[in-house]
């Protein structure tokens, strides 16, 4: 419950001049340095390439970023990784909930354990767990050896049979890049959304069973919308995670480029930074179109 | 009522647990493979060389010191940084407060690929020399945030009348900091520390463009991977460090559980 | 700026950075047996600290963002490096073994602006067509085996079980199998490619496409690739064909009727080189024929220098003919496509190279 | 028929016995509370009434049917609760219709019967808005029409008016009162405030660690008190030892407003004023009669005494209530 | 001299005028409470006092010397916080010893002070604990012996017995009284509970809507309300219009404890029983006099009327207060 609680005007000391002389320093990095940073990356969005000497010309144009728009490969790309980075979301998301409301109904010891249960993979090497996945997901893997002790292997080749997402191996199929992003990603989801499962009061869980509301009810109706914000501040981290990795659909997955490659490859090749950049600001934009919508759902108090 | 998992929670919970550390287990495993190329499953034969020919690296360790020297300094300076952030956001409504929030967030929302060449790009500019230096500092930037949350919360929880009884019995500001304020953002402090340490040492993209000749622990491994001979060594590694962590992991496990205290100056317990 | 090409060597600087792809500077951390860099700093008191990169564009960014001191580019990064203006001229007279390198490589026009050097080379090798014995009974003969939808000896059909390289310099592999196969098209050098040509080119990269099972840009990940994955052809490293045979895999390679590209790496000296007369020692110490077989022993390549076949005991006295040291007429070495280019007047930049690779790639 | 009948209730937490055989029947329609000090297990009793706890033995019974092992959900009951736990995430109108919602109730009645309630509690108008926009008593009576809107024939309330200022206290209590008589619902009240429970109430019960100590009328309690807990509770009391009255081996109970206050020398007892106590309408006196702490209630109409008089004290023997021990 | 001596304070929020041209003097070694409803402007006051708030105009004299633009940490005034605000890493003992530890008054006499206090408020066992560790009474006891470490010449009351329950309320407020006068301290005392304010008060002042409305012992405030507000804030008050007493154009007051009930016929007006609510010792009437509601308190030991009953109501002309509109 929100007690009301008077908010004195100083609360740690007096006058704008302190709130100005603590706010200086990390003003002057975020907001001097990487804002200057960023715009200044922008700029060459607005830059181009000489066909000839590729060479950057740094003469004003619009004609990187209408590339990025107006060739259909590079459309390809920005729609490509947009539905992979929406589809490891809203997965991560499902995952993630049961783990973190069984966590937060943990006491004790038990969640202890629990705790660094999730958390441990963030400590292994992210590179190294990438690569263990290659091991899982190869035609001869770790996965489709279990599945045919299992006789299950009709499933996998079912999977690997759908249009676009399957392919000929799961480690060379958007399916298997999508199970290694959920996977890397997971426990970012996690964190925010037990923590914010174990600011709901329980006696909302109460009230609700009081009023004659089924555990499924209760969940759908108290538990689950009061702990979005946990949600949408995980859905942060794996949203743009999502959006500008380069290393895992270099390793596995299917063919096509994701933004964060197009990106590393434009921007080493021929130097072509002009379009690295404007690439750039695609996750920019979303992202921060992401942030408002995040912020309004309250993520900001549960990052 | 005291809720507990129905066994349906309790059995979606496992499996999600399973599915993040069976990978876990398989780096282990091979980190024990004789067969060292092709990584058939399950693995032919298992022996200990790898730990072996892991701790004769000297290329490792001196990748495994850099990493540790450039993940201190950088949560250092994201401790520093960040705890400024968060006393200034907890202060009096000012204009602008709001877009300062959503900066601070944005090297972390950002894709580090974004960082990372925006950052190179200034580094380019003003002609500094790509080196451990500039590895912290990509580092501190996206480093900031996680302090700048722990502390931002932990000072939502203190009641300001803790600072108004401190200066009312005779505190200066220093000696309030000293005595009330500092206690309280410890563990806070310790916790966005540690998560800034974590990320800063597995980091690898915004290294890639911020580094100079040097090697940190994963720009090591990603070479490694890369390269034809040795590949269970960066299980090995992966393992060791997982090992070396645990420990800070349980340690803010029980700080962070101890910390309920922290809000026991009302009325009601 | 052009940068002044040294005159003499003086005093060490007792340090040397070196950009270099994984595998080309061992200090026998992974083997004790592999170390050519030890003896160096023994012999010059160059301490070396070696940035490995995973390929040429990397090569490239790190270049342009510098504080190293050499470079060990492959053709298709070392023009590039030139034109930007990030390489300096080589004083050739300060480097002795300079002439023991094999003359077809002495002024290859990859390092070779103008009559002028851009560098030392230091190793090559071929693009060899890596193939399953299961799935061919004889040795394929031409680069169709993984351009062309067929169905090969074991019954199945090559769709699915293909792999190409990557990078878009893969496109003059495409350019090189039309320029035998259809004449008519009058490609003279795969690199060098009109709009027609290209437009052709690009159209037998996207029915290999409907084939691929993936574009494979780590050696190791193709070895795996090849040995669970099921994939039966692709173009690759005599790296890859010597672990997947020495892992008793089914595997054979060759170099197909129409020949093949390869890539050639020069040891280049960056023009801001804090250490320049430690660069000029290495430069010369890496023409040594004992390291040139070393590496070429460890990466699977074949020195520069010809001697480099028979001083080295790890390579072995076959080793260079398992690497295709013979073939190196037939190999096209890997170089940026320009748009001024010799053969046609004006040729498609490498730009546009990179910019339609990533579209077929992406299914376009 | 009861509408609550709880039988020999035990619950424990741990060491502590937070219900310790607790026997109880409320008939319908009846506004019944539950009183007692801090930590006496009043929360504890509501709660197993409402199915949050589960007994370690002994039964409940609610309008005759056994619901020891029902879960809330499946009780025809309902409860306010004490820090209200209001739905923060949903309007004023949605969090009463909430009930509603759970069993399928059609939208528009559901607009309707939770338009109703708001008018009951007098909040028509801030059905819109969310429960932080509303003042203490206002988020009071949402949670009152939340719990009524479910129509239950039973309501439990937990201290709802402990969070209110004095006045705004005593302007609730006539309209829970009011609501409770109009709608003929049995009411389980529990609070600490005597007061309250006394003018609320048609009985009480006064709980002291887990048990009841005694249970009655508002008058019986505070005319008859059995012990010396419930009659130092409920209301003020001065209890004196028997030794001093002709009946040793007893305590006696005597309210301080049956002292009377004479002139020095005259009355049973001579006291002197330790401290007077002005309380508007009345003034209490606290007396020391050699050695026995006395407190009196006067008028304050009559002339104060200042401390240090010296006063004479008698009492009515009928006002005088023999404790057990 | 004055302990305290405000001049025309006025402190502004927004748009909301918490202090409004506040003028007071409280003499040394007085027990001054400041009573209102909430959000009137009491705890601004009081921070105002204590240098947690700067005021817009208007001055702060604390003994004669001007304080209006120090910080907290330069007046010599403590606060017991509303919510205590203990330290809750520190023991109840360095708690206590907090003021003496920034004046780095040597360990050992800091450690003999702080016991001292601990004995005062009698939690001399309790020095090790945590304030987690303390029931609410305890902390309530440890904020105030905080408060007197630092040798306060004047001390500030938060409503400090806000969030304890009636016994232990009563039970503290008059250990806070003997300590007050033990130590011959002054004492600003906030407080919405009118019952506390005249009891504790030596004097005090209304507050409403960030002004003061009246001042004065409690005696005067109950006695002769000027306001209307002030009459039923302070105790509970009818207030009729003069029309129907013969003195049209004015409102008056009239305390409910001076309504006598008589039977149906005889007394000035006719009065129908509304409700009928049982006090205990006295018992409250809510009546209907022809449309006019009117509060009558009785003693119960008289025999109670039942609800619909009629009867005569009279009451001493004196006791009529004309109020200011
Ligand atoms: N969940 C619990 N775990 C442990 N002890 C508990 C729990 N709930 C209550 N208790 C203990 O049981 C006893 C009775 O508690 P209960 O809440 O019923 O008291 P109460 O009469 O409602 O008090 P209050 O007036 O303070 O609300 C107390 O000693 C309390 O500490
Ligand atoms: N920091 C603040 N910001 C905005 N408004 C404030 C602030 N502090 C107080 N107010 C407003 O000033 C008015 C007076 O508040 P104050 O806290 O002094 O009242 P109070 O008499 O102490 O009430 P209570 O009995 O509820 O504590 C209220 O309307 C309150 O909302
Ligand atoms: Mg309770
Ligand atoms: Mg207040």
């Amino acid at each position: 419950m929100s007690v009301p609680v008077t908010v004195s005007r100083h609360r740690f000391g007096r006058g704008a001049l302190i709130t100005l002389l603590l706010l200086a320093p990390p003003l002057l990095w975020l907001g001097v340095v990487y804002l200057g940073s960023l715009l200044g990356l922008l700029q060459y969005g607005f830059y181009s390439i000489d066909d000839f000497t590729a060479q950057v010309v740094q003469q004003f144009t619009w004609a990187t970023f209408a590339s990025l728009f107006s060739t259909p490969s590079n459309l390809d790309v920005i729609i490509r990784t947009l539905l992979m980075s929406v589809a490891v979301t809203l997965a991560c998301a499902v995952i993630a909930f049961p783990i973190a409301r069984y966590v937060a109904l943990l006491r004790g010891r038990s969640k202890a354990v629990w705790v660094v249960l999730v958390t441990l993979p963030l400590w292994a090497s992210y590179l190294v767990r990438v690569y263990a996945w290659r091991l899982i997901l190869a035609q001869e893997g770790v996965l489709s050896w279990v599945l045919a002790k299992l006789h299950l292997t009709s499933l996998l080749d079912a999977a690997l049979s759908l249009p676009v997402l399957g392919g000929p191996s799961l480690s060379s199929s958007y399916l298997g890049m999508f199970l290694v992003f959920v996977y890397v990603w997971l426990p970012y989801m996690i964190l925010p959304i037990q923590a914010a499962l174990e600011r709901v009061p329980a006696s909302l869980v109460q009230a609700s069973a009081d009023l004659g509301a089924r555990p499924f009810q209760t969940f759908w109706r108290v538990i689950f919308p009061l702990s979005l914000p946990g949600v949408a501040a995980g859905s942060i981290f794996t949203f743009s995670l999502t959006l500008g990795d380069y290393i895992i659909p270099g390793v596995v997955g299917a063919p096509g480029y994701f933004i964060g490659q197009m990106v590393y490859t434009q921007q080493g090749t021929a130097g072509n930074l002009p379009l690295a950049a404007a690439f750039s600001v695609v996750p920019i934009v979303i992202v921060m179109l992401y942030l408002a919508l995040a912020r309004r759902l309250g993520a900001f108090d549960a990052l | 009522m005291t809720s507990r998992p129905s066994p349906g929670l309790t059995l979606a919970a496992w499996l999600g647990a399973a599915f993040l550390h069976i990978p876990l287990l398989l780096i282990i495993l091979y980190a024990f493979t004789s067969e060292d190329r092709t990584y058939t499953f399950p693995p032919p034969g298992l022996t200990l060389r790898w730990f072996g020919v892991a701790f004769a690296r000297t290329d490792m360790w001196d990748a495994l010191w850099l990493s540790v020297r450039v993940a201190c300094l950088a949560t250092l300076l994201a401790l520093l940084l960040g705890s400024l952030a968060a006393a200034a956001m907890s202060r009096s409504h000012f204009r602008g407060k709001d877009a300062f929030s959503l900066l601070i967030t944005l090297p972390i929302a950002l894709p580090g690929i974004v960082t990372g060449i925006a950052l190179l790009t200034t580094i380019k500019r003003v002609g500094l020399e790509p080196g451990t230096l500039t590895i912290i500092l990509g580092h501190a930037t996206f480093c900031i945030v996680t302090v700048y949350n722990n502390v931002v919360a932990r000072l939502r929880r203190i009641s300001p009348s803790q600072i108004e009884a401190s200066s009312d019995l005779g505190a200066r500001p220093l000696q309030t900091f000293r005595y009330v304020l500092l206690p309280h953002l410890a563990t806070a402090l310790l916790a966005g520390g540690l998560l800034s340490f974590a990320l800063s040492f597995d980091e690898v993209i915004v290294t890639t463009f911020t580094a100079g000749s040097q090697q940190t622990l994963p720009i090591w491994m990603f070479g490694e991977l890369f390269k034809p001979r040795d590949r269970p060594v960066t299980n090995v590694v992966a393992i060791l460090v997982m090992l070396v962590t645990l420990l800070p992991i349980l340690l803010t496990q029980r700080l962070s559980s101890g910390g309920d205290y922290m809000h026991g100056g009302g009325k009601s317990s | 700026q052009k940068a002044q090409m040294l005159t003499s060597l003086g005093q060490n600087e007792g340090q040397l950075s070196v950009i270099a792809w994984a595998g080309y500077l061992e200090r026998g951390q992974s083997d004790k047996a592999y170390d050519w860099v030890t003896p160096f700093e023994k012999a010059t008191g160059c301490k070396v600290s070696v940035k490995v990169a995973g390929s040429s564009d990397e090569m490239v960014s790190l270049m342009n963002q510098g504080g190293y001191d050499l470079v060990t580019a492959s053709g298709d990064a070392s023009l590039r490096l030139v034109a930007g203006g990030k390489v300096q001229p080589i004083n050739t007279r300060l480097i002795p073994s300079y002439g023991t390198v094999n003359p077809k490589l002495q002024s290859a026009p990859w390092h070779t602006v103008g009559g002028v050097h851009y560098g030392v080379p230091y190793q090559w090798g071929p693009n060899v067509l890596m193939y399953s014995t299961k799935a061919f009974k004889t040795p394929p003969t031409s680069w169709a085996a993984v351009f062309k939808p067929q169905t090969l000896a074991d019954g199945k059909p090559n769709k699915g079980r293909i792999q190409a390289y990557y990078g878009p310099i893969y496109v003059a592999d495409a350019a090189l199998y039309l320029m035998k196969t259809q004449p008519a098209l009058g490609i003279k050098n795969p690199y060098e490619l009109n709009e027609a040509q290209y437009a052709a080119v690009l159209a037998v990269l996207r029915t290999q496409r409907t084939l691929i099972q993936r574009y494979w840009n780590d050696a190791n990940v193709q070895v795996q690739d090849f040995t669970n994955e099921g994939v039966v052809a692709s173009a690759s490293w005599p790296f890859q064909v010597n672990t997947l045979k020495a892992n008793k895999q089914p595997v054979a390679s060759v170099i197909p009727a129409e020949g093949a590209t390869g890539w050639a790496d020069t040891t280049m000296m960056h023009v801001a080189a804090k250490h320049p007369n430690c660069a000029y020692r290495w430069m010369e110490y890496s023409l040594t024929p004992k390291v040139q077989g070393d590496v070429a022993a460890w990466f699977g390549s074949l020195p520069a220098v010809q001697k480099g076949c028979t001083a080295s005991t790890l390579l072995g006295k076959d080793g260079c003919a398992t690497n295709g040291y013979a073939d190196f007429d037939r190999i096209y070495f890997w170089r940026t496509p320009i748009s001024r280019c010799a053969t046609q007047g004006t040729c498609v930049p490498y730009n546009r190279w990179v910019s339609d690779y990533i579209a077929i790639q992406g299914g376009r | 028929m009861s509408a609550v009948s709880l039988k020999h209730l035990v619950c424990t937490f741990g060491t502590t016995r937070a219900a310790d055989d607790v026997t109880l029947d409320v008939p319908e329609g009846e506004f019944y509370s539950l009183l007692g000090p801090s930590g006496s297990g009043k929360t504890t009793v509501l709660r197993l009434i409402g199915g949050f706890e589960t007994p370690d033995s002994g039964s409940v019974q609610l309008f005759g049917q056994d619901v020891t092992r029902l879960p809330p959900y499946r009780r025809d009951v309902n409860t306010v609760f004490q820090d209200y736990a209001l739905f923060p995430h949903l309007s004023v109108l949605d969090n009463v219709a909430y009930s509603l919602t759970v069993r399928g109730v059609p939208a528009a009645e559901r607009r309707a019967r939770a338009g109703e309630m708001l008018d009951l509690v007098q909040l028509t108008a801030f059905g819109d808005r969310r429960p932080s926009q509303l003042s203490g008593g206002q988020r009071q009576r949402v949670a009152l029409a939340r719990a009524l809107a479910a129509r239950p024939r039973l309501l439990l309330l937990d201290e709802p008016l402990g969070a209110l200022d004095l006045k705004l206290r005593e302007q609730m209590q006539s309209e829970l009162k009011g609501i409770q008589r109009h709608l003929g619902l049995t009411f389980i009240y529990v609070t600490h405030d005597q007061g309250e429970a006394l003018s609320m109430s048609d009985r009480l019960a006064v709980f002291s660690a887990g048990r009841i100590e005694q249970e009655g009328t508002p008058h019986d309690l505070y005319e008859y008190p059995r012990t010396a807990f419930v009659a130092d509770f409920v209301g003020r009391a001065n209890v004196l030892p028997g030794e001093r009255l002709g009946r040793p081996g007893t305590q006696l109970a005597l309210r301080p407003e049956r002292v009377q206050v004479l002139p020095a020398g005259q009355g049973t007892w001579q006291a002197s004023v330790r401290e007077v106590q002005y309380l508007g309408a009345q003034t209490r006196l606290e007396l020391d009669a050699g050695g026995i702490p006395v407190q009196a209630l006067i008028a304050s109409a009559a002339g104060l005494p200042a401390v240090g008089d010296v006063l004479g004290l008698r009492w009515d023997d009928a006002a005088l209530r023999v404790l057990e021990r």
